[in-house]
């Protein structure tokens, strides 16, 4: 597999020595022929032209030769072509998705960062596409350039090589901050790669209760990802509102710790509504500290963690940032320092109203950007609808922190 | 200037490349419905069956008709017949409100059941189907902007021949009409299996 | 420069008359044979139809038949360059893979 | 000298009752209309040259320098769209085919004067519609010439003017087209026969062809742009169903063949140049005329290699990568050809050989930076980078532009009658062709090395290159000033002339210069071919 990935990139520099060796060549020659001609027949030296009106063979000599030249370049490019679209069967892919003006990359884990992080000596394929407008991934150093289309997928592949940070730079125009829709690709060694992965974020906290999760079985009915498999997800499952059926009367209950406690240990004293009562108990299969692993991984997020901390992820992933400072600096969106509870003027059905940026317009405006636009501001922001209540509580919080 | 010399071919050949032009602006129109249908058969196909075929119908025989009347105007003032030419340029130009008029009860249908572009309802259709419409609005709309302007342009013909300013030596001008307005009929032609009887 | 000109062919109406018929005898055939289910080969059918109907138009209503041999081949040529954009641009669409 | 004063000149003889302005304005005299379009063009084309010095200023340092981002785009967009539509399109058709075609050809105008008129009025239209879309609305468009959807149909800006103002330069454009293409059919005079035509004519026919089949689908296209943007059809968006790589089809099935009508008449002028100067009949007249034909048709066969990164099918990326070299061919022949007319000839260095010397020169550096970008494998590298930008201005401004600058020096002294300072147009070469290599020699290294276009600030390893390149423009604005200075001088007030002074041998030599309203003062020779120059000498 290496040979052919690191042909990739060297058969593309061979196709550009080529082409570039053979033009110098032909450059150089019709120069220096013209010089010579313009000396050697100047009418100082030549009064009399000779009487010339064409020549066959020498026309079909440089209609042959050309073709010949520019076959042989065309088949550099298309082999170098190749070589960078046909991705090795074993590549690591990441989810790439481009948006006004800034790269997410989305692991198979699911975990999301603003920066490709890869591990050394792999091959890496990426599945793209856009949210808004047409972006183009480019790695020079890869010599690699994909668009991100809206509604469609494209791919690009790379091979990772050693430790080192390459710049990826967007190339298909895209806004006013275009330029600046700049990220890095971070190779590092397999270890540091899988601690980083694995590492901090959301709820991939414990990833012993995940195993465990796997271990007995519960993601084959369950999933993580707030798809309906068999039984409910378990996705921000704790302290969720759950409606019950118990005794034959619906009820609501809180799923917390006793809740869940109670539904894996005897599951049939309270089905969720809407679905079979089908899930065997575990009272005896599972001891007694599995399911505090688990329980703890469920109840996920509840970590110490500063205050907005995630939130500022979630602001750097989202690319948020890439339009909204910080520091009271204004990029292309309003600044998020002191955005909380800020008296603002906005647009309203083109019409001018007062009022303060409260939770309730926060969450409006992530949603609903178009709503209300901030007096100055022009309506580009997209709708970020696909973001859960729970990252945009976080968000806020965050926004509580930049006063 | 242009009086000194009578170029009558010369005349139609600026035309007929004129004319190329127009079928490549419907061209552009093409290459996207050709595509689109390849990548929507299904919708194109629930999109064609809304569309009323008697209509579709009634409108290509109208625009045979009126094509059918340019032609006996320009065999008529060949002949020397000015009357008869001008009554058929006329009759030309009515075909041609006829033609407007039922793609108007078309259209107006097709917004009362909420179908224009943007519309909710449309926006709620399926995504081929969306395109459908969108083309079918595109495709038509420009043909119908076609077909006003070639009323006009004969009405121009009709007051140039009253004139006598179009007459049995010099009827380029009726010709080059004549040619345009063919013209119009012949994208009709491929637009109506296009839209109201794709399968 | 200027050319006092050939006589030019007057279309008969006898001529045209025939032609009316004939395309509004295609519209029906057209019309009908969408009615019959062949699958992918009705749109074949249908453009056959119309490129027969437009052939009709473009040799007698628009003439054809009576201009020079150059009149006929840049109609052609314009044709082709619409079929050859049409074509190329599948090139693209029918060979893009989903994902 | 022998001009007989019995017969005037068209400046003197507007062929109408109307006089001043006027006469001018509502003219059908071909050459009228062409100087006409010069003026206008040249007007704007100083106005794109300053929108391209200002970008080249604001990246001489990374960070901001003179403009914010969102003027930035403002004015690389502009800067396109006036350069493309306004200037280089109709430039050498338009001026110089509207002013020498018919003479050329022993006509006495062009086939449809009044619709000749028509045009030029379109392509003001467009022009000053192309101005308002500046100033209107919300903000000047920042889309790039390009148009792209679907930021092309979000973006606030006032797009949806912009396209209508192109979709009229486009109308006008055909017009032109249809017109010249009659012309040569029509109103070649007895003895000029096709193959005893000029190859300016021969290339003119050629991109007459090219307006004709290809300029409709950008009108279609920027009209559904506009319909996009005014009704939301949503034929390219991508949430109603649309495919946006499919206007990318449709952008560039027009402006791929779009630049073979820039360059080939610009081909044209060097053709008809090389002989005279070289005292000796072209290399190869058929091939050159034949291969203007075919990288016409060939050249529009090849749109898509605009669009090898675009997410297209990769049998397209093949298909389309071998499509462009095959036009590579032929534009090789021409090179050749030119070259060989030299061999063996009598060679005068005069101005305008000189800048067709330049344009030979600055085209093939064009042309092989074009087989990078044609081949798959590395285009994908330096698509969308200073690369491209660069090889397009070398084709461009090296080619088109010097091009047009070989015809002012050519054809103007026969137009105004007056000869422009020889020894200052030659320094003026000599400026601009330093500041041209300076200002885009660079672009090509750090296009190499990763420098994306339409990039409002920059990675500091890019500095270097945009600080040479930013240097050389000021020399390149500094050539054109000389030259453009010592032509309006030669024109104003330089010697007088007479018939023929570079020693011609094609029709419009034959006339008197200035030419008469009707082109000829006496019956034109058309016995000759038109790179024969047996007896003929230039005057004195």
């Amino acid at each position: 597999m290496e040979n052919s990935v690191i042909d990739a990139v060297s058969k593309v520099d061979t196709a550009f020595q080529f082409i570039f060796g053979v033009s110098f060549v032909i450059l150089f020659l019709i120069t220096a022929v013209t010089i010579y001609f313009l000396f050697r027949y100047s009418s100082k030296r030549n009064p009399e032209p000779a009487d010339i009106d064409g020549n066959l063979t020498a026309e079909i000599i440089w209609t042959v030769v050309p073709i010949i030249i520019v076959g042989a370049m065309f088949w550099y490019g298309w082999t170098g072509f190749k070589a960078l679209r046909e991705a090795p069967a074993d590549s690591y892919n990441v989810k790439v998705t481009a948006r006004m003006w800034s790269w997410k990359f989305e692991y198979p884990n699911g975990k999301t960062s603003d920066k490709l992080y890869v591990p050394v000596e792999t091959p890496v394929k990426l599945d793209m596409t856009s949210v808004d407008v047409i972006h183009s991934f480019y790695v020079p150093a890869f010599r690699i350039k994909m668009d991100t289309v809206p509604g469609m997928q494209t791919y690009t592949w790379f091979m990772s090589g050693e430790p080192a940070e390459y710049d990826i730079q967007c190339a298909e125009y895209c806004g006013v901050r275009h330029s600046y829709m700049l990220s890095k690709v971070i190779v590092v060694t397999k270890d540091e790669f899988d601690k980083w992965l694995n590492g901090d974020q959301q709820a991939q906290a414990e990833p012993e209760g995940k195993a465990l999760l796997a271990k007995y079985g519960c993601a084959d009915c369950h999933s993580m990802d707030g798809s309906v498999l068999v039984g409910p997800s378990l996705k921000d499952i704790y302290n969720r509102d759950t409606v019950i059926i118990e005794n034959g009367a619906e009820k609501t209950v809180k799923a917390d710790e006793a809740y869940l406690k109670e539904a894996i240990y005897d599951p049939s004293t309270q089905i969720v509504k809407g679905y079979d009562d089908m899930m065997p108990p575990f009272k005896d299969e599972m001891p007694k500290a599995d399911l505090e692993k688990i329980i703890g991984y469920l109840k996920g997020g509840e970590k110490a963690e500063k205050p907005g901390e995630r939130g500022a992820k979630i602001a750097d992933n989202e690319g948020c940032t890439g339009c909204h400072s910080t520091d009271g600096s204004i990029i292309v969106g309003p600044s998020f320092k002191g955005l909380l509870d800020r008296p603002v003027t906005a647009l309203h059905n083109g019409k001018k109203v007062e009022l303060t940026a409260n939770i309730q317009y926060i969450i409006s405006s992530i949603k609903n950007p178009g709503e209300y636009i901030v007096e100055g501001y022009d309506e580009s922001m997209p709708p970020y609808d696909s973001l859960s209540d729970k990252d945009i509580q976080a968000l806020i919080e965050y926004f509580g922190t930049l006063r | 200037m242009s009086e000194i010399h009578k170029d009558y071919t010369g005349a139609k050949l600026g035309m007929w490349l004129f004319l190329f032009t127009e079928v490549l602006l419907f061209g552009g129109l093409f290459v996207l419905y050709s595509t689109y249908l390849y990548k929507y058969p299904q919708d194109f196909h629930t999109g064609g069956k809304q569309l009323d075929v008697f209509i579709g119908t009634l409108n290509t025989v109208v625009l045979l008709l009126s094509s059918f009347f340019v032609a006996l105007g320009i065999t008529y003032i060949q002949r020397g017949e000015k009357k008869l030419a001008i009554r058929y340029t006329l009759l030309t130009i009515i075909m041609a409100f006829g033609f407007l008029i039922n793609k108007s009860i078309e259209w107006s249908a097709k917004f009362h059941h909420g179908i224009y572009p943007n519309s909710e309802h449309l926006l709620e259709m399926p995504h081929g189907e969306q395109i459908f419409f969108g083309l079918y609005f595109v495709m038509t709309g420009l043909h119908g902007i076609h077909v006003i302007i070639g009323a006009v342009v004969m009405g121009v013909m009709v007051w140039l021949m009253k004139k006598d300013n179009i007459n049995k030596d010099d009827f380029v001008k009726l010709e080059n009409a004549g040619l345009y307005w063919h013209l119009v009929d012949l994208i009709w032609i491929f637009l109506f299996p296009l839209f109201y009887l794709v399968l | 420069m200027s050319e006092h000109h050939q006589e030019h062919h007057i279309l008969s109406i006898k001529t045209a008359g025939t032609v009316l018929g004939l395309l509004l005898a295609l519209t029906a055939l057209t019309v009908a044979v969408s009615r019959i289910d062949l699958g992918f080969m009705n749109v074949a059918v249908a453009l056959t139809l119309a490129t027969t109907k437009s052939l009709l138009v473009i040799t007698y209503f628009m003439h054809m038949k009576y201009e020079s041999r150059f009149f006929r081949i840049i109609v052609f040529i314009c044709f082709l360059i619409l079929a050859v954009f049409i074509g190329m641009t599948f090139f693209d669409v029918a060979y893009r893979h989903g994902g | 000298m022998e001009n007989t004063n019995a017969v005037k000149s068209f400046y003197e003889d507007s062929g109408s009752s109307r006089t001043g302005i006027m006469s001018w304005l509502f003219t059908t005299d071909h050459k009228r209309i062409g100087l006409m379009y010069m003026y206008v063009l040249l007007a704007m084309f100083v106005v794109g040259v300053c929108l391209g010095l200002a970008i080249r200023l604001e990246l001489i340092a990374p960070g901001k320098t003179i403009m914010e981002a969102q003027t930035y785009n403002a004015v690389f967009t502009l800067h396109g769209v006036i350069m493309i539509f306004i200037v280089v399109i109709p430039s050498i058709p338009a001026a110089f085919g509207n002013m020498i075609l018919p003479i050329q050809l022993g006509a006495e105008d062009v086939s449809f004067p009044r619709l000749n008129l028509l045009s030029w009025w379109l392509y003001i239209t467009g022009t000053v519609m192309a101005l308002f879309s500046l100033f209107t609305g919300q903000g000047a468009p920042d889309t790039g010439w390009t148009f792209y959807v679907p930021f092309s149909e979000f973006t606030t800006t006032n797009v949806s003017v912009a396209v209508i103002a192109v979709f009229i330069l486009g109308f006008s454009s055909i017009l032109t087209g249809i017109n010249f293409i009659t012309t040569i059919h029509r109103l070649r005079a007895p003895g000029i026969t096709w193959t005893k035509m000029p190859l300016f004519a021969w290339s003119l026919y050629a991109t007459g062809w090219i307006q004709v089949l290809a300029t409709p689908v950008l009108g279609i296209t920027v009209l559904l742009i506009f319909v996009e943007r005014v009704l939301g059809v949503g034929l390219f968006d991508p949430n109603k169903g649309g495919d946006p790589i499919l206007y990318q089809h449709l952008f560039w099935i027009y402006s791929h063949p779009a630049v073979y009508i820039m360059i080939l008449p610009a081909m044209g002028v060097v053709s008809d140049i090389i002989p005279v100067f070289a005292r000796k009949n072209i290399f190869g007249y058929k091939t050159i005329a034949v291969s203007s034909l075919m990288i016409a048709f060939a050249g529009s066969l090849v749109w898509a290699h605009h669009m090898f990164t675009s997410g297209m099918s990769d049998t397209a990326v093949l298909i389309f990568s071998l499509l462009t070299f095959v036009v590579a061919i032929p534009s090789a022949i021409k090179v050749f050809n030119w070259t060989a007319t030299l061999y063996k000839g009598s060679i005068t260095l005069e101005p305008p050989l000189l800048y067709s010397l330049g344009f030979i020169f600055l085209f093939s550096v064009g042309g092989l930076t074009g087989l990078i970008l044609g081949s798959a494998g590395t285009d994908i590298h330096v698509h969308d980078t200073y690369f491209v930008v660069s090889h397009f201005h070398y084709v461009i401004f090296g080619g088109t532009g010097f091009g047009l600058f070989a015809a002012m020096h050519y054809w103007l002294p026969k137009m105004y009658g007056r000869m422009y300072n020889k020894k200052v147009a030659k320094i003026a070469f000599a400026v601009l062709f330093v500041g041209f290599n300076l200002l885009y020699m660079p672009l090509f290294v750090i296009g190499l090395q990763g420098m994306p276009r339409r990039y409002y600030d920059y990675l500091p390893q890019y500095q270097t290159g945009h600080m040479i390149s930013t240097f050389g423009s000021w020399i390149l604005a500094l050539g054109l000033i000389i030259m453009f200075v010592n032509l309006y001088k030669g024109y104003t007030k330089g010697p007088k002339i007479g018939r023929n002074p570079w020693g011609g041998s094609t029709l419009e030599w034959q006339t008197m210069s200035p030419p008469p309203l009707l082109n000829f003062d006496r019956e034109p020779d058309t016995s000759r071919r038109p790179y024969d120059f047996k007896g003929v000498t230039p005057d004195e």
